[in-house]
């Protein structure tokens, strides 16, 4: 199967400096925000965002449309705050908790999966995605439909009280400052030219002697723990840890997510992540229904902006100019 | 002799890329044409560009004194033009006998299943196997024997005898010389120059998406060295 | 002797592709599979390389059993392959298929957490052999735009990247023009001065200046072996295969 | 003494059977268009479940609005699906044939979520009550079980829609025309087949085969905005465990794996909705096609 | 006094997905309603109504509620369907001193161990519901049970609850069956339930889970056959959308019918001209708990949540939706409930009138004894 997906691919001579400059900028930016915007509201995207790039990873760059990075989010989620809760661990223990449960699950869900392709792959996860929900819905310890609620955040690295919403959001844009570099430095890797490659021609990959199922497994597994990172650190920051982020709905919005910000880019699904969640957020007390909307949005975009908005601002004169070109293949 | 197929000013283009630049030829009716060209100049585009495959050209392209330009691909077929596509295009999810049955008839005339059977028995044999299980070389045969079912005037043959063993080639030529003595008129791609030289009746030489020479069969050893600078042969 | 099978054997439900072949490839010689199309010939590089498994027989390279070896382990193994319909990573450069195809060999293919940069020690390797196939003026195109038969030419770059010591090669002359033909035979004679290479070819004057040995498949089974004097003379091979045509 | 099967009485064993039976009918037909559109299109057919809600909403429709009964609906709802469906493709789901299958899935994932939503907004989520219409009420009692016509009827109308399905596609001519179109569409019109307008026709048909799902489905469940979704996530499940693309798989595995989960509940009730699942990921670990899958 | 010059009250639910019916936009009508009723200002301040759509997100509730509490203004969040919403507002609203009183979820956590002082449940919970049903049903002569039980702690604490209570009253539980959420074919379960032989079939489900076995049952010819159903979270809303023809001789326990008195009747009225139906317990809960908020901050003279919590405490309850209710210490508003059972459709005098009423169960009978409710704020 070919993909025809869009693949960013940079120019040789790459005006660093442009680039440079507008990272820096939107660090600043993310340094400021609570100034300006409401700190939850915030690290909510913050975490959907690191959610939908660690999902990305495995879309974007190996090709693999999972329909079940709901049950490594909701998932590790769980695990954190029963941790956090149950055992009263520190809440870098808790998130770490979530990571590791999230990429063993995502080794079990990935074994499976990784024997199949394109859409049969993204079948399978839903399925298997769907039978963790059902775990979920009756394991004693996430309390079926009630939740884990009350999730204490606790103090991190025993000292910097979290329940500090400031605090707790500079420890947020901490770690998906770092999720994104370790999915930065995995796309732009040895073996993230591999998994590339993998996707290009599969047959060939393996003719040349790579064990395709192992890179597919390991970027399987990468993807689910840096999910469950994000997942763990939602569950902290909202204090709690339900059914709804198990939910293959959430998968599809993460599906959304990067879509919107545009597939195959690196900081593409922080804008995707921003857009949806400011909609639900403004379409929460507004007249229109939410579901519709959402649907809508997600037609137009595969319709006439298939690269995202990240993607179509790399494809424009303007971004092509910075050196962020674009290739779009079909 | 009157012109089945002309071609004039053709330019076709791969989104921005320019590939045709002014094809101008001319088939003749019964008439076996060759195009000759280095790998990369533009003689898979020349044939999709006359089938409409690519959609984007831009010039005259008539059939049988009618424009071909603006008819809409699916009813190429019927104004009795048949392409054998490089890549050959069998059909995994049919099997080699629905394969050649798929092509829908455009004329009366088409060679009937048996005669097909008898020419390549390799195709019989395995008619119940999936297409594309077929070797590389049968599903050759079949990507020429299924147009030859639809009784098309002029086929377009995009190298037919790649990958094929000498025998199989050999008996190719046969039944192009049998086509043509029953009027088929045929534009062939080829590489294997031995084999073009066994059945075409003139030559044209593509360089940089354009024609840059023409010569009948009578003068091929003649021009034999312009052939070696070109071509390398 | 490096590569070698007795009794392979592989059926397609009742289909028998192939029967009780039995090969020998050597180093420093190029080795000619040839035979009418669907004699099996591909199927026969299929079952060598592990990408099928052999119904029945054994497989041995380079004095091990390989017969229920992994396709990608058996490619680590040293013997690699081509492909007789062109296998490339479209969306890659000409440079980055090459350089994909070194990664491994060069230890730079699990890393992920080394920077892209670290695969430019590969570049000069890069460079020499797509120099060596003539794709130099392509080096920063993508794959997926070159002509078919440039295409076939960066294959067997990719594959010479791998320095194998077992090459199987299928028809890797199909679809090339004439200069190409005669560039990628002399690579072959190059490259086979140190290591074993078995080709499938339907093009005779390639097979008759460039292979030691020959073996002639027919239905699956072995109709004729020799060098190519002998193979050409016997009334059978040219009755099934060559024709009446002189090479 | 009564006979016993695994523990119960093989009466309640034929009758839970029977249920399966009945259950693997829905499963069917919405696996087949499923795997029509799949196997033709090579479109993962996400609205799927809210054309077979659609179906049932116009029969609905057409009975408080207009008054027209079951039987005329049974023609008119999967019609009027169909041709919507239709329009879609026409007008949008085409563009998307180019690129990579998961565009399409994503295209009918939002498709859904719209029609879904506009119906909820518009009717509640607790749904609409639809009569079994008069000519087959009442129930037979079969001995084992008391089986409302209505069922009896379901299976019948199913099976026969199947099979009748299955001939077209795998034995005409049309059908081979619409599987060459699915892997090459370009060389299949090179040929002067009108492709186009047979990726039209087959939206329409499988997005009408979902729909006639539903019209059958209507006077058993409640007629909801959520039906659809509730049960497209199994019946992908079916199409996978059948062997995604194979037509016949789809029909035979509905079946099937509508009998399994109806024995499920009656030995073990809490898993009956995980066990195709399960089903599935076994299936996948032996045979990874699928059971009728083609390519190994 | 009001501290910022108006009184806001924020309506949370699910006004687009499966709960929309249950009490979406119509509970914002409701709450309107009440503060029309009583007169558009408290304390000389006007009073001020709005609402957010949570779509069943625990994330989005939390989002908006914490938006609510710290930016606009918003003193106290009422309505809150789904339990782990209810939940985690109730927690955040405990954090912010504000108060929530919930009508649309049924946890008797809320009002267990994650009671707030704050925090208040207005209108039902399981355990009323399975009381209301699996206690007075027994009384009426169903004295063996049946259950068809949604396999998730929601529906094991309702079956567990009601079991209890129908084995205390003398009866006793012979089956049940569990089945997954989100089921849509009941015939299986079913036909077990009828070979039971039980006189009562409890559905411990809700939604469309319910809907549906209802309807299959129904079509098998359950009730035809002498048998009963009672669904222990079904609501008039949902009745409605089944019709009569399937849901009749259907049991069912609310804390509110609209046809019961003449006032409740009027109050149904007034309610089916803005919404177009009938209210549902959650409705005129909701109608009732901005009422007595309103009430509490004017007697407490100020709108701070202390002393209106106080207030609302100590005040007993009189209005359309409850006579003579109390608040115990763990916030449970403690009221009658009713027994329900929905006639045949030419018992239907006109429309909506769907019930007629069986028993009423008082409400210290319907609610959990606040000493045993787990709840630390309950001095023992
Ligand atoms: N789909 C495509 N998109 C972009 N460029 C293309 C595409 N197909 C072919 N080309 C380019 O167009 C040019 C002409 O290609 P074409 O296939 O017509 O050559 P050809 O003469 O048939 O060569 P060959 O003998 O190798 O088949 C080549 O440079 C090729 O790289
Ligand atoms: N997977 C398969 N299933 C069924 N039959 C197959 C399969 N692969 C190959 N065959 C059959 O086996 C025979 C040998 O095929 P193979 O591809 O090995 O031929 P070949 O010698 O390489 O021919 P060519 O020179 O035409 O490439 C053919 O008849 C083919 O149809
Ligand atoms: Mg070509
Ligand atoms: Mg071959």
């Amino acid at each position: 199967m070919t993909l025809t997906l869009e693949l960013q691919k940079q120019k040789e001579r790459t005006p660093v400096v442009a680039q440079t400059v507008f990272l820096g900028l939107g660090l600043a930016l993310l340094l400021l925000a609570p100034l300006f915007f409401y700190p939850v509201f915030l690290m909510k995207i913050l975490c959907f965002a690191l959610f939908a790039c660690a999902f990305n990873l495995l879309l974007g760059y190996t090709g693999l449309l999972s329909f079940g990075h709901a049950a490594f989010f909701g998932g590790a989620a769980y695990f954190t705050a029963h941790a956090v809760k149950e055992w009263g661990v520190p809440p870098e223990l808790g998130i770490l908790v979530g990571v590791f449960g999230a990429a063993l699950l995502g080794a079990v869900i990935g074994f499976f999966a990784i024997r199949r392709q394109g859409i049969y792959f993204a079948m399978i996860t839903l399925a298997l995605a769907q039978m963790f929900y059902f775990f979920c819905l009756q394991a004693e310890f996430t309390h079926g439909e009630d939740g884990i609620q009350s999730v204490p955040r606790g103090h991190l690295l025993g000292f910097l009280d979290l329940s500090q919403s400031s605090n707790m959001y500079y420890f947020v844009l901490a770690v998906f400052v770092i999720g994104i570099a370790i999915i930065w430095r995995i796309i732009n890797s040895p073996f993230g030219m591999i998994l590339k490659s993998i996707r290009e021609n599969e047959t060939r990959a393996i003719s040349l002697g790579y064990s395709v199922r192992n890179y597919k497994l390991a970027a399987f597994v990468m993807s689910a723990a840096l999910t469950g990172l994000a997942g763990g650190l939602k569950a902290l920051v909202f204090q709690f840890a339900t059914l709804t982020d198990v939910g293959w709905q959430m998968s599809g919005e993460v599906i959304l997510m990067t879509l919107l910000g545009g597939i195959g880019t690196l900081i593409g699904p922080l804008f995707g992540a921003a857009l949806v969640v400011t909609l639900q957020n403004y379409l929460a007390t507004s007249e229109f229904p939410v579901t519709i909307i959402t649907g809508v949005v997600f037609m137009i975009c595969v319709l006439l902006f298939r690269r995202g908005i990240v993607g179509e601002f790399y494809n424009s004169r303007l971004g092509r100019r910075l050196g962020f070109e674009h290739r779009h293949k079909h | 002799m009157k012109p089945l197929l002309k071609v004039s000013g053709l330019n076709a283009w791969y989104g921005e890329s320019h590939i045709l630049h002014g094809v101008d030829m001319t088939v003749g009716e019964g008439e076996m044409v060759t195009l000759l060209g280095r790998n990369g100049v533009g003689k898979t585009t020349t044939l999709r560009a006359i089938m409409g495959i690519v959609r984007e050209r831009k010039g005259e392209i008539t059939f049988a004194g009618e424009d071909l330009i603006r008819v809409p691909l699916h009813r190429v077929a019927h104004r009795g033009i048949g392409f054998v596509p490089e890549e050959r295009g069998i059909f995994s999810t049919l099997s080699v006998y629905e394969n050649l049955l798929l092509p829908p008839a455009v004329a009366e005339g088409g060679m009937t299943i048996d005669e097909i059977f008898e020419l390549f028995p390799n195709l019989h044999e395995r008619r119940n196997s999936q297409g594309t299980k077929l070797s590389g070389g049968e599903q050759q045969m079949l990507a020429i024997a299924r147009i030859l079912r639809t009784g098309v005037r002029m086929m377009l043959l995009d190298e037919p005898t790649e990958g094929l063993a000498p025998v199989i080639v050999q008996r190719i030529g046969e039944v192009l010389k049998k086509l043509k003595e029953r009027g088929m008129t045929v534009l062939l791609v080829e590489q294997n120059f031995r084999f073009a030289s066994k059945v075409a009746d003139r030559f044209y030489l593509m360089d940089h998406g354009k024609v840059a020479g023409e010569f009948p069969v009578s003068e091929l050893s003649a021009r034999m060295d312009m052939l070696h600078d070109v071509l390398g042969v | 002797m490096v590569l070698s099978a007795r009794g392979l054997r592989r059926d397609f439900g009742g289909f028998t592709a192939v029967k009780d072949v039995d090969l020998d490839v050597h180093h420093a010689r190029v080795h000619a599979l040839i035979g009418p199309n669907g004699a099996g010939k591909t199927t026969v590089f299929n079952l060598l390389t592990k990408f099928l498994q052999p119904t029945d027989g054994t497989i041995t390279l380079l004095g091990e059993d390989i017969t229920n070896t992994a396709p990608d382990k058996v490619a680590r193994m040293g013997l690699v392959r081509s492909f007789q319909i062109s296998a490339v990573f479209p969306h890659l450069t000409v440079l980055d298929n090459v350089r994909v195809a070194l990664q491994r060999p060069n230890g730079l293919a699990t890393q992920f957490w080394k920077p892209l940069s670290a695969l430019d020690t590969l570049n000069g390797k890069a460079e020499q052999l797509i120099r060596a196939v003539g794709l130099e003026k392509e080096r920063n195109a993508v794959a997926a735009d070159l002509s078919y038969g440039r295409k076939r030419v960066l294959e067997i770059a990719t594959t010479l990247a791998l320095d194998p010591k077992v090459l199987l090669l299928d028809e890797p002359m199909a679809g090339m023009g004439h200069e190409d033909v005669g560039m990628v035979a002399e690579i072959i004679r190059e490259v086979a001065r140190e290591r074993a290479v078995l080709m499938v070819e339907h093009n005779l004057s390639v097979v008759a200046t460039l292979c030691h040995h020959v073996t002639v498949l027919q239905r699956g089974e072995i109709l004729a072996e020799g060098d190519y004097a002998t193979v050409s003379e016997d009334p059978r091979v040219r009755t099934a295969y060559m024709g009446t045509e002189e090479a | 003494m009564m006979t016993m099967i695994f523990g119960i009485p093989l009466q309640a064993f034929l009758g839970q059977l029977l249920i399966g039976l009945i259950n693997g009918s829905f499963y069917a037909l919405l696996s087949l268009g499923l795997a029509i559109i799949f196997g033709l299109l090579r479109v993962i057919n996400f609205a799927h479940g809210a054309q077979y809600m659609l179906g049932a909403f116009v029969a609905w429709l057409l009975l408080a609005h207009f008054g027209i009964g079951y039987w005329p609906a049974l023609i008119l709802a999967p019609l009027l699906v169909g041709l919507l469906g239709a329009a879609i493709e026409r007008t949008m789901l085409r563009r998307l044939y180019s690129l990579d299958p998961l565009y399409g899935l994503l295209f009918t994932f939002g498709l859904a979520l719209t029609v879904e939503g506009t119906f909820r907004y518009l009717y509640g989520a607790s749904g609409q009550p639809y009569a079994t219409p008069a000519l087959l009420t009442g129930g037979a009692n079969l001995g084992f079980m008391f089986l409302p016509v209505y069922r009896g009827w379901a299976i019948v109308f199913s099976l026969t829609v199947c099979i009748g399905t299955w001939l077209v596609i795998e034995k005409t001519k049309l059908g081979s025309y619409l599987r060459a179109a699915t892997e090459n569409p370009v060389l299949v019109q090179s040929f002067g087949i009108n492709v186009p307008f047979l990726l039209t026709l087959t939206y329409g048909l499988g997005a009408a085969l979902a729909a006639l799902a539903g019209v059958l489905a209507a006077p058993i469940y409640q007629v909801s905005p959520l039906m659809g979704s509730n049960i497209i996530i199994v019946v992908f499940a079916v199409v996978v465990v059948g062997g995604m693309g194979s037509i016949m798989g789809a029909i035979v595995t509905g079946y099937l794996l509508g009998v399994a989960e109806g024995l499920t509940k009656v030995f073990y009730p809490e898993a009956s909705n995980i066990v195709i699942f399960v089903i599935m990921a076994i299936v996948l670990l032996l045979r990874p096609a699928g059971l009728f899958g083609r390519d190994a | 006094d009001a501290s910022d010059g108006k009184v806001k009250i924020g309506i949370l639910n699910d006004q687009s997905g499966v709960y929309a019916d249950f009490g979406g936009k119509s509970s914002y009508e409701a709450a309107l309603m009440a503060v029309e009723d009583y007169g558009g200002k408290v304390l000389g301040v006007p009073v001020e109504v709005v609402t957010a759509d949570h779509q069943n997100k625990p994330d989005i509730a939390s989002n908006i509620a914490r938006q609510w509490y710290d930016t606009e203004q918003v003193d106290s969040i009422m309505e809150l369907t789904t339990s782990s919403v209810a939940l985690a507002v109730q927690a955040i609203s405990k954090e912010k001193k504000k108060i929530d009183i919930v009508t649309g979820a049924a946890t008797t956590e809320l009002t267990g161990k994650q009671c707030s002082p704050y925090g208040f449940h207005w209108a039902y919970d399981t355990h009323s519901l399975a009381v209301g049903t699996g206690g007075a049903l027994v009384k009426q002569g169903g004295d063996s049970w049946f259950f068809l039980t949604a396999d998730y702690a929601f529906g094991y604490s309702l079956e567990e609850n009601t079991g209890n209570y129908v084995k205390e009253n003398g009866g006793k539980v012979v089956g049940a069956v569990r089945h997954p959420l989100a089921t849509t074919d009941f015939s299986s379960f079913l036909l077990q339930a009828q070979s039971s032989g039980a006189k009562v079939i409890g559905l411990a489900n809700a939604g469309l889970d319910t809907s549906n076995a209802i309807k299959q049952a129904a079509e098998f010819g359950i009730v035809q056959g002498g048998q009963r159903l009672a669904a222990l979270l079904f609501t008039l809303a949902e009745v409605h959308g089944l019709g009569l023809d399937a849901a009749q001789g259907l049991t069912l326990t609310e804390g509110f019918y609209w046809n019961r008195d003449a006032e409740s009747a009027k109050f149904g009225k007034r309610f089916m001209e803005r919404t177009g139906k009938m209210p549902n317990m959650v409705h005129a809960g909701t109608y009732s708990a901005v009422t007595q908020y309103l009430k509490a901050i004017e007697k407490a003279g100020s709108d701070d949540a202390d002393a209106v919590a106080k207030e609302l405490h100590a005040m007993p309850v009189n209005d359309v939706f409850a006579q003579n209710g109390t608040v115990a210490p763990n916030g449970r508003m403690i009221h009658d409930m009713y027994l329900l059972e929905v006639k045949k459709p030419d018992e239907s005098k006109e429309p909506w009138d769907y019930f007629k009423v069986l028993a009423t169960i008082p409400g210290k009978e319907a609610f959990i004894d606040p000493a045993q409710s787990g709840c630390d704020l309950v001095k023992s």
